[in-house]
């Protein structure tokens, strides 16, 4: 088990700069997600530190030891992958042993540990098989197994649940944080899916095109994004622009908003879709930040619904209780309100 | 103590071999064409002491370029006459020691005379046998041998006729057919009509004797060309066919057996070369099917019913056969060209 | 049509492939117990030409011979052949598609040709000719076959294997050797079969660069032509064949080399 | 996959690949660029014959309307007996490959192969007892069939197709067996799951995939094909001229190598030329 730090790692392919001057760590024992929409570097990064890829620039640690000039096979990493990548022509129980019979484990002592691997992802009975013969979620317990089995100090997964379908998915996820949970590794996933990386992180990661555009626990990203990019790529966003005027925001169109005070310089304004509440009366409460807009549709989702609503061409989102809805006349006017706290501030 | 004795026995070796002078020599001929025949080389090895290795060639050009790229490794080489001047001229064979030859008195002056054989002034092959090309019948079609090189081109067998694959011999052949001097060809272009109206009769061509006693033998042709020591092997291991000389004429071929000037065993090579004349060999040979013996002693030491007394002992026939003489490249490639287009119009 | 039906049609299919592959085969095995030494029909039996062949060591040294040659290179032309495409399917770098080109010449230029200059070069070079120049000549024109053949199997392997494999801390032999290996398998059995059988049927090269009295089987057959070959060669060949199936069939019935999954 | 080049893969791509190219190089390289020169001479320059450099032996193929001809009537043979092979070849490699299981196949897999393992004269001369008139074929046919039949396929175009593609048959068979033995079964499952017939399957996911080997195995067979000449000759009887003849006999009959060499390599060129015209469509039908 060991801390990963990132050190201004920057790697280019021709060009094209894959990372530009990334720095995060992971400290020892979390779990954490990279996140970024396709070609931002997230791949690139767990790459890196995996060391299929090395750096043009910058250190990277595992432990107190500086990596970058060690391959992959020296690096004691465990590696999850998309498609699995089981080897075809082992059983299950060979697959698992793999890294162990290379480190010339003895046989006993292999297969013990390869039980224990397999029984911890609760695939103990299946040891025989070939890997063509497993359904999706049992191939991922034994690319699992088979990554943790050596003991290694990092565990890197790379979009480690896309290939299972939504029910199943979140089954693993759950999984996935126990046996985490229960062997104490520190783990790095990549995914492209929010909510997972959400869910399950400790801290995440957000890149966007070759750069670490922000990291932090989730809620802390969640709630205080630093630009318009992260505020709407992780969760969804309503964005409010317009000019400071004293304690309130002027918005393009002449309505005013309370903002947080000591806010002096111009910034964007953001609010969750699932903080805002629909009225149809406008709210009496002085500081409260409301405006006005047009339902133009609602959709019911089970427990919760969403409404899109028009303010002046620009589109708003609500998500919010259906049964805390009023009945709202299509294409009527209503008003928006927030929690003065759930206005955020997105520094230019 | 095992050193001493090695150098001994090395020594013993070295010493037995200058006394028996024993060689190794390396004959190149064609397969099958008497040099290689077990009972001769062992023969030879007895009388002699000196062992035989053979290698081959399946072609005139393939031998002198064998010659060319392997100084030393050849004692014996078989020329055909035709090529001998060239081998000569390239310095790739010695002049020949008739002395070393107890034989020779008895080669046919006109053959030991040979100018071809004779090139730069000496002997430079040893005429050793000769022969004829000319053509055989399927003795299951014709009642009767056909007298006229015309039966190549009668309708009657088309479809039936067969000529080796061989720009040199398709020409020479359709020389005689035009009543030309196979060596002096004046028009060409009659040639190259009267081969252009053989194509359709046409089976196939023939490539070696293998292939040429398999369409006798599967009963595929009716004419077809062929050297008269092939003949006779076919006719004697019981093949439907009988050798014809046409009244217009035949090619006549004669090979030497030569010695590569890079040789190291000239005495063994003429030793062997003399055995290779001796009627001995030749009668025991002729058994089998050979060509005709250069040897005027062999040759009278056949039997009265054999194929080379009979057909090539007659004199009639033998005024009507024109000897090949060297071609020069240049028209060893027009023929080529022009049979290479006959060729691919088909 | 039902699968089954469609499943029945392949298998009839690919017993009637098998019947044309070896009809020649059955032809020749046939004609070595008919009494005529030019093939004729109508077939009689007999066993001469075997009885000759038992004779006749020329032909049986020149059979050993061919086989030795073979099996050599087989060995380093599978080794070689197996090790370059697994550079250039592992690795990507300039030049690579000239390597790529390079395999076409020995294939495209006829035997004889490349035989004739190889004739020509080595003995320029000094190396003249012997066993080991027939061996250097037959890996080279063998080489090219196991490299196409190993190839097109490797193009069918999932490279994030090797990646998997070195993540779980294999070095690069222990890669190849247990994850790559095993999956090409299959392609380097067929190159290997390849090999052998370019080598085996090898005129060419052997014809100009083999000593007087070392040739070897096809150098044999191709001058026996000028004379006529009698049967003795179907009977060689037929014994050949009858062992190497031997051989085959009881290695297939021990190994996994069809590329079981 | 890393594509970087670090030290250590320099060396590693350099362990690879030097003995086999290497070898090549000094076993055919460097002979046939020995060749590649003489093709510009007018004589061999062997003993004291003389000599000069000229392009005549390139030009003569232009001059000359045979060798063209010819040329062309090889490549056609080529294609005719590539495709052939193909489509006789596939269906019987997928089968071997998807439908045999468990040890008869590599048993099947062996048989393929060994055919090759006889001398391709000796197989040949076979053939000719097979297809002539009064043959194998016709006397097997006529003791089966109630009625008479003359077959003679000996000395045609067909014999000489029949030989080479049973010459050549192995190789596509065990290049597309490769290939296809390597397609998961389940993405034919997930297909079929997805309610593609199986034509569709075939054509959208079976011969892309098997693509790569299929097209190694008939270029192993196009090539050699183009330049042969053995089979034409002994099958083909009268109609067996081709490009590879014309080289032979400059090889063989006349002492001319300058005018075969440059002969060959025109038809490595032309070879060189149809793939690479070809590959791009070939990448297309792939994807």
């Amino acid at each position: 088990m060991a801390e990963v730090a990132v050190e201004n790692v920057t790697k280019r392919f021709g060009t094209l700069k894959a990372l530009d001057n990334v720095t995060i760590d992971f400290p020892d024992g979390g779990f954490f997600g990279l996140l970024g929409p396709s070609g931002s570097g997230k791949t690139t990064l767990l790459r890196t530190i995996a060391g299929f890829i090395f750096t043009d620039d910058g250190t990277i640690r595992i432990g107190s030891k500086s990596v970058e000039q060690i391959p992959v096979e020296k690096r004691e990493i465990g590696m999850m992958f998309q498609n699995y990548a089981l080897f075809p022509n082992m059983s299950v129980a060979d697959n698992v042993g793999f890294g162990l019979r290379v480190r010339k484990v003895s046989l006993a002592e292999e297969r013990r540990r390869v039980g224990e691997a397999l029984e911890l992802v609760q695939l103990g009975q299946h040891s025989n098989r070939k890997p063509h013969q497993l359904s999706g979620g049992q191939r991922q317990r034994v690319a699992l197994a088979r990554a943790i089995v050596t003991n290694p100090r990092v565990l890197l997964l790379d979009e480690p649940l896309s290939a299972l379908d939504k029910s199943l998915r979140v089954d693993m996820q759950i999984e996935l944080k126990r046996i985490q949970r229960e062997i104490g590794i520190t783990t790095i996933f990549v995914t492209h899916d929010q909510e997972e990386a959400l869910t399950l992180s400790d801290k995440i990661g957000i890149l966007r095109a070759g750069r670490m555009v922000q990291a932090g626990p989730p809620r802390e990203v969640y709630n205080n994004p630093t630009d318009v990019f992260t505020a709407s790529f992780l969760g969804e966003a309503n964005i409010l622009e317009g000019a400071v005027d004293g304690n309130s925001l002027r918005l393009t169109d002449g309505d005013a908003i309370p903002i947080p005070k000591g806010l002096k310089t111009g910034a964007t304004f953001a609010v969750r879709p699932e903080n805002i509440s629909i009225t149809t009366e406008e709210p009496t409460e002085r500081d409260t930040p409301k405006i006005q807009a047009r339902l133009k549709q609602r959709v019911f989702a089970g427990a919760m619904a969403t409404c899109i609503l028009d303010r002046n061409g620009s589109t708003f989102k609500v998500i919010s209780r259906d049964r805390d809805l009023p009945q709202l006349p299509e294409g009527g006017p209503v008003w928006l309100s927030w929690e003065p706290e759930h206005t955020i501030t997105i520094p230019n | 103590m095992k050193r001493t004795f090695t150098l001994t026995t090395a020594i013993a070796a070295l010493f037995a071999a200058s006394i028996a002078n024993a060689d190794e020599i390396r004959v190149l001929n064609w397969q099958g064409y008497g040099t290689d025949a077990d009972w001769a080389t062992d023969a030879f090895t007895e009388a002699t002491g000196h062992t035989v290795v053979h290698e081959y060639f399946n072609s005139e050009q393939e031998m002198l370029t064998k010659l060319r790229t392997n100084p030393g490794a050849y004692d014996v080489v078989l020329i055909n006459a035709s090529f001998t001047p060239q081998a000569q001229a390239e310095g790739l064979i010695t002049s020949i020691d008739t002395a070393m030859i107890e034989n020779f008195d008895d080669v046919s002056a006109n053959m030991a005379e040979n100018d071809d054989l004779n090139a730069g002034g000496a002997l430079h092959g040893v005429p050793w046998t000769w022969g004829l090309t000319s053509f055989a019948i399927n003795t299951n079609t014709f009642d009767e041998a056909p007298t006229s090189i015309e039966v190549f081109w009668d309708p009657d067998y088309n479809g039936r006729v067969s000529i080796r694959d061989d720009a040199l011999e398709a020409v020479q052949f359709a020389a005689i057919a035009t009543g030309q001097d196979i060596n002096n060809i004046e028009d060409l272009d009659a040639i190259q009509v009267k081969l252009a109206e053989l194509m359709p009769q046409i089976k196939t061509y023939w490539g070696s004797e293998n292939d040429w006693n398999q369409f006798m033998a599967a009963d595929d042709l009716d004419v077809a060309t062929i050297w008269s020591g092939s003949a006779s092997r076919s006719m004697a291991a019981g093949l439907p066919v009988q050798f014809v000389v046409p009244e217009e004429g035949a090619i006549g071929w004669l090979d030497g057996l030569s010695i590569p000037t890079s040789s190291t065993k000239q005495e063994a090579a003429h030793q062997f070369i003399d055995w290779m004349i001796d009627p001995e060999f030749y009668t025991r040979w002729a058994e089998d099917g050979a060509p005709a013996s250069a040897n005027a002693a062999a040759a009278a030491a056949l039997p009265e019913d054999a194929f080379n007394r009979q057909v090539l002992g007659d004199p009639e026939v033998v005024a009507r056969v024109q000897f090949q003489r060297p071609v020069s490249d240049e028209t060893r490639e027009a023929y080529l060209t022009m049979w290479q287009a006959l060729k691919a119009a088909q | 049509m039902s699968t089954l039906i469609l499943k029945r049609l392949g298998k009839i299919w690919l017993a009637l492939i098998l019947f044309f592959l070896y009809a020649p085969i059955l032809v020749m095995a046939f004609m070595s117990f008919n009494d005529s030494q030019y093939y004729q029909l109508p077939f009689e039996f007999s066993l001469r030409w075997y009885q000759d062949l038992a004779g006749n060591s020329e032909i049986i040294a020149a059979a050993t011979r061919s086989v030795l040659i073979a099996l050599i290179t087989t060995i380093i032309a599978t080794t070689l052949g197996t090790a370059a495409s697994v550079a250039l399917f592992r690795f990507e770098f300039k030049g690579k598609r000239i390597l790529q080109v390079l395999l076409f010449p020995p294939i495209a230029i006829p035997w004889l040709i490349t035989g004739t200059a190889m004739l020509i070069f080595f003995f320029g070079i000094g190396l003249g000719r012997g066993t080991p120049s027939v061996i250097i000549g037959h890996v080279a024109l063998a080489l090219p076959y196991v490299i196409v053949v190993v190839t097109a199997r490797l193009a069918t392997f999932d490279a994030t294997l090797e990646e998997a494999a070195r993540s779980l801390g294999a070095n690069s032999w222990t890669v190849t050797r247990r994850v790559t290996l095993p999956w090409i398998t299959p392609g380097i059995i067929a190159g290997a079969l390849f090999a052998f059988a370019v080598s085996f049927d090898q005129f060419v090269v052997s014809y100009f660069l083999s000593e007087p009295g070392d040739s070897t089987l096809p150098v044999l057959i191709y001058t026996a032509i000028r004379k006529g070959f009698t049967p003795e060669i179907n009977a060689i060949s037929t014994i050949i064949i009858t062992i190497s199936m031997a051989v085959m069939l009881i290695a297939a019935r021990f190994s996994n080399f069809g590329g079981e999954r | 996959m890393s594509n970087m080049l670090v030290k250590q893969d320099r060396l590693r791509i350099f362990g690879l690949l030097s003995p086999a190219y290497l070898w090549l190089t000094v076993a055919i390289f460097l002979p046939l660029s020995a060749m590649f020169y003489f093709s510009f001479l007018s004589e061999v320059p062997f003993g004291d014959a003389e000599w000069n450099f000229t392009t005549d032996n390139y030009r003569a193929f232009f001059e000359t309307p045979t060798y063209a001809i010819l040329l062309w009537k090889s490549i056609k043979l080529g294609l005719m007996v590539t495709l052939t092979s193909v489509l006789i070849g596939f269906p019987c490699a997928y089968v071997l490959a998807k439908t045999i299981q468990g040890r008869s196949r590599e048993a099947l897999f062996l048989l393929v192969i060994l055919p090759f393992w006889s001398n391709s004269l000796v197989r040949i001369f076979s053939w000719a007892i097979v297809l002539r008139g009064n043959g194998v074929l016709d006397r097997t046919l006529n003791a089966i069939l109630p009625f008479e039949l003359d077959i003679n396929l000996m000395f045609s175009t067909p014999a000489i197709v029949i030989g080479l593609v049973h010459s050549y048959l192995p190789y596509v068979i065990l290049t597309a067996y490769l290939a296809l033995q390597a397609i998961d079964d389940s993405l034919i499952d997930a297909a079929r799951s997805m309610g593609a017939g199986k034509i569709t399957i075939l054509r959208r996911i079976i011969l892309p995939l098997s693509l790569p080997g299929l097209l190694a195995g008939a270029v192993l067979i196009f090539v050699p094909v183009v330049g042969s000449f053995m089979e034409p000759r002994i099958l083909g009887g009268r109609v067996g001229t081709y490009y590879g003849t014309v080289i032979e006999d400059q090889f063989v009959a006349v002492f001319n190598w300058p005018l075969g060499a440059a002969l060959s390599f025109i038809l490595l060129a032309v070879v060189l030329v149809i793939l690479a015209l070809a590959s791009p469509i070939l990448r297309k039908a792939q994807t």
